[in-house]
């Protein structure tokens, strides 16, 4: 069965992608965590594209998103956490936005933000924990009260409630779902029949996929149908839930993606360098994002040099002794 | 003058709190230093464990991040933040979390948000991530602190994780069945929190520190009456850390 | 006489009610029939999938349970209940459920739980399984039944699934989003539900029942006015049932 | 890391895991689905050890819950479904049990006792769903009112409460979390480290196993640290969740275990022809449950011819071609 599923009309580039998935005012979930699997050239290409408005709801999150609120696509986050590790314990654009208050911004904690898409991703209306009681995180509120309800913004940032089961004064917190409009991922494979599979840690890369109204997977390699589904317990999203597949090798540059590459210490720290001044900024914009012509202009860019330095042990998955000082 | 530095002490001090069976919830930075080497010196069945999914890795690199690579090598598992809060949060697990933070107060409420106001503040810093819930939900929490003045405050500008709230047993009537801080490793010594009050309190100066540099550091009154010197690293303890743990110095410096 | 049997003839016409690219919830029996045998003539991206996590085996043999193994050889994924369960009530997919039941009322919610009183019954069935949630969640349900009176019953022992409720909207004022019945399949016809007040109507009677019949074996006032005789199978349809989907004759008997 | 984590402790005989870990009255979540990875064995031993007022907690289960309820091991049960398929459609001395009133009983559905697991394993309060409003699953009360909140009994079987997210009248079920004893499951692996990688689908396994307090996993093969821990991204358990792991080959016989063997036909047929009538029943039980002296001599009734029948093929990890009428 299935041998007439192909991936025909899923195929695309990410600028035929961003163009039939991602309008402006998108609320997207963005794949991978702070420094590993971000979907790097699909977020290039929106800020090519222009978009704006953007919706970002994330748990941990790192380059990608730092570089698309940096573009100005972003208006509009819900996030735990944005740093890339010690390349920047706090995402350097995202920082100034939110101080500037360009950035309309609400906090919650990485198990709330899990809970929210895994709510979304099982058709449950809300998740119930006592994670974040008596913090900042329940009491203060990011969005105007007057947009609440409005498009995907939550009717209220959470509720607390006494849990029916247990005595009175046993209070939870509830949690909206989430069902973002689209969800972002970068996986090592997709079989010629769609199917996703995922290498390493998925982390919660497909709740947000199950969660999402359209999936956009970029991925480093397309493979045969006989290889993805010759041991389907490692695969990750089922063909029919995905439906845009574009195939980017070194898709997550320069975040790392399991098996393939490591994340890229210069590279990120040259970004690191570049994006605290507005100019160095624009210079970083212009030469890794719009100047280059293609993908692989990007990676030429990036040089053949770099790209080997960062190339995963086979067995290790990661680049053995790498200098990430 | 001493043969370590403050963070090798740090490291070393944190981990010495950790028990041979324990589920170590490491974040970047020095935390990972403590649950390493805290398994690799004195606690070989405790198990190191990511807020990203990665559950036991063999650490033969340093990760320099949660979703680091290097935490899903040689693990015992690989899977999600789902699994990984779950976790952390297992009624039958010792789990302990190793937190850093911007501010604290007296009773090892954080934050990791921002100064000033909310949501535009003064300084964004990266956020909660999983330090509220591990602050929740955990067995217990081991934090670290650069020892300031500006940073150990009595009013937090934005409380990111649950301490012990407003002290005595207002955490368990908040609702949290379990955890709380166990202790502050500081650069300077180590505070735990008085067993009624739950109010902070210097348990430990490192060699060469005054109980009164610490009183002075600290933004809040704070008890330093009882404190005593803590152990200077051993020979053992040391080479583990330079030379298994983070021999690159890339957390160490 | 006919060429086929009313196992074959229903197998095939709850298979034609399946469209191209529908995400189907096949479970043992009939059900699994159907579903196979639509994909195979006519919804070749159709996916077929089981609650127990299997989706898309290769069905080279037919499972007898949706835990048998033939369930997770070819899939395009394995995974569990949560996940099955999710992608029945995903809100952007078509997913059509296939169910049975021992009783079912005039508008088509069902009873698969027991016969007389609760929790002392005085037969007891299997009970609801994913049969609830299926009927809850999925876009759209297909039931087979057999056609006697005592299982079209005006009050059902126990409401195990829900239909289309009281009839009219009360599904939705309830609060279900989506779903309810499509059709009931049974040895004699094809029922189906009046657009307005979703009470249950003969639509469709196989070559050689007499729409008499069917009123005859319900148990309660149905509309038998509408119905026109169901295609034969096709020769198409019948060898690929019997020579690709099950052989063995293992549910076809 | 972890080198020291090793089997020790952790591997015993059944009667020992058994002895150990489950009392009377406990409260336990079976692994498995219907006709596959059942914890037989460990079932067969329970009855040896002449447990009694076991309170099971399952969604759709089959020859092992059937066989415990036979013998008078268990006293109350939460369930979706009981059945083996053509075998048995509903189980037989569950049927006879219900219909008896021997049994206390509260029905619940497949997604919904799924929920409950899965709010067990995540250490939350109770999930909330749709499925199954306006249905007796919401109405009928199982259990009596007096027994509501004593031991493991849930206070409320669920709750119908307003989404808080939503406008008036819109209505969810809320559902207790279960967080059981004892969790009991048959995987093909497990490492001398003690992780457990289960093949094939996982059903509920995983999440029952994450929600109990103890863990005992009965298992076709140990093998090697190296082997487990190569690709992790296939494992199913940490070491740490495993309280007993019991080496049993064929332990989940008559039931299917995927790669190993098939469901065993002829051996559910002629539970079907015998155990509908108590005498049949008995004889069985003594027949295949208290005179084998091992489960050898178990698998030894059996026999090799039919063990070799059911020998799954290595690919397919069925037995191709069986005869299953």
């Amino acid at each position: 069965m299935g041998e007439d599923n192909t991936l025909t009309d899923k195929i695309m580039t990410a600028a035929q992608a961003v163009e039939r998935f991602i309008p402006d005012g998108a609320q997207i979930a963005l794949g991978g965590f702070t420094v590993t699997r971000n979907p790097m050239a699909i977020a290039r290409e929106i800020i090519r594209a222009g978009r704006k408005d953007l919706y970002l709801v994330c748990h941990s999150h790192g380059q990608a998103m730092d570089l698309l609120i940096g573009a100005g696509c972003v208006s509009r986050l819900e996030i735990a956490y944005g740093g890339t590790g010690r390349f920047a314990p706090t995402c350097i654009r995202f920082r100034q936005a939110v101080q500037k208050g360009t950035l309309k911004i609400e906090d919650y904690s990485n198990y709330q933000m899990s809970l929210r898409f895994l709510a979304g991703a099982m058709g449950l209306p809300f998740m119930a924990t006592k994670s974040g009681l008596e913090t900042d995180l329940v009491r203060k509120q990011g969005f105007d009260p007057a947009e609440r309800g409005q498009g995907k913004v939550p009717s209220k940032k959470l509720a607390i409630v006494e849990n029916p089961f247990n005595g009175p004064g046993d209070r939870v917190i509830l949690l909206p779902a989430l069902t973002p409009d689209v969800a972002l991922l970068h996986a090592q494979y997709v079989g010629e029949d769609g199917t996703v599979r995922i290498k390493g840690l998925g982390f919660a890369d497909l709740e947000q996929a199950r969660a999402a109204d359209r999936v956009i997977v970029t991925c480093e390699d397309i493979v045969p149908r006989e290889f993805i589904r010759l041991d389907p317990d490692q695969n990750s999203l089922p063909p029919f839930l995905v439906d845009a597949v574009v195939p980017l090798k070194w898709g997550a540059h320069p975040t790392a993606c399991h098996y393939y590459y490591d994340y890229d210490p210069r590279h990120l720290k040259l970004y690191g360098d570049m994006a605290p001044s507005d100019d160095g900024f624009r210079e970083y914009l212009e030469k890794w994002v719009l100047e280059p012509e293609s993908h692989e202009d990007y990676l030429d860019r990036i040089g053949v040099k770099d790209l080997l330095r960062i190339k995963a042990d086979p067995v290790l998955g990661y680049a053995k002794g790498l200098d990430r000082r | 003058m001493s043969n370590y530095t403050k963070k090798e002490m740090m490291a070393l001090a944190a981990g010495r709190l950790v028990r041979n069976g324990d589920v170590l919830f490491a974040g970047t930075g020095l935390s990972m230093l403590a649950a390493t080497v805290a398994k690799r010196v004195h606690a070989p069945d405790a198990t190191v464990f990511f807020e990203t999914g990665g559950i036991d890795p063999s650490l033969e690199e340093l990760p320099l991040a949660v979703a680091d690579p290097r935490v899903m090598v040689g693990t015992a598992m690989n899977s999600g933040l789902i699994e990984a809060f779950s976790i952390l949060g297992h009624r039958r697990l010792r789990s302990i979390a190793f937190l850093g933070a911007a501010q604290i107060d007296p009773y090892g409420n954080i934050n990791s948000t921002v100064l000033g106001g909310y949501p535009k503040p003064k300084v964004r810093f990266p956020g909660s991530g999983g330090a509220c819930d591990a602050a929740s939900l955990a067995h217990a929490v081991i934090i670290f602190m650069q020892h300031e003045r500006r940073r150990f405050v009595e009013q937090l500008d934005y409380l990111t994780s649950p301490g012990w709230l407003q002290g005595g047993d207002s955490r368990q009537r908040a609702g949290f069945k379990r955890g709380g801080p166990l202790a502050v490793v500081t650069n300077l010594g180590i505070m735990k929190f008085e067993e009624e009050t739950k109010r902070m309190y210097l348990a430990e100066v490192y060699p060469g520190v005054a109980p009164e540099q610490v009183a002075e550091n600290t933004g809040f009154e704070v008890d330093i009456s009882r404190a005593v010197v803590a152990q200077d690293p051993g020979e053992d303890e040391l080479y583990t850390l330079r030379e298994k743990v983070d021999p690159q110095r890339l957390i160490l410096g």
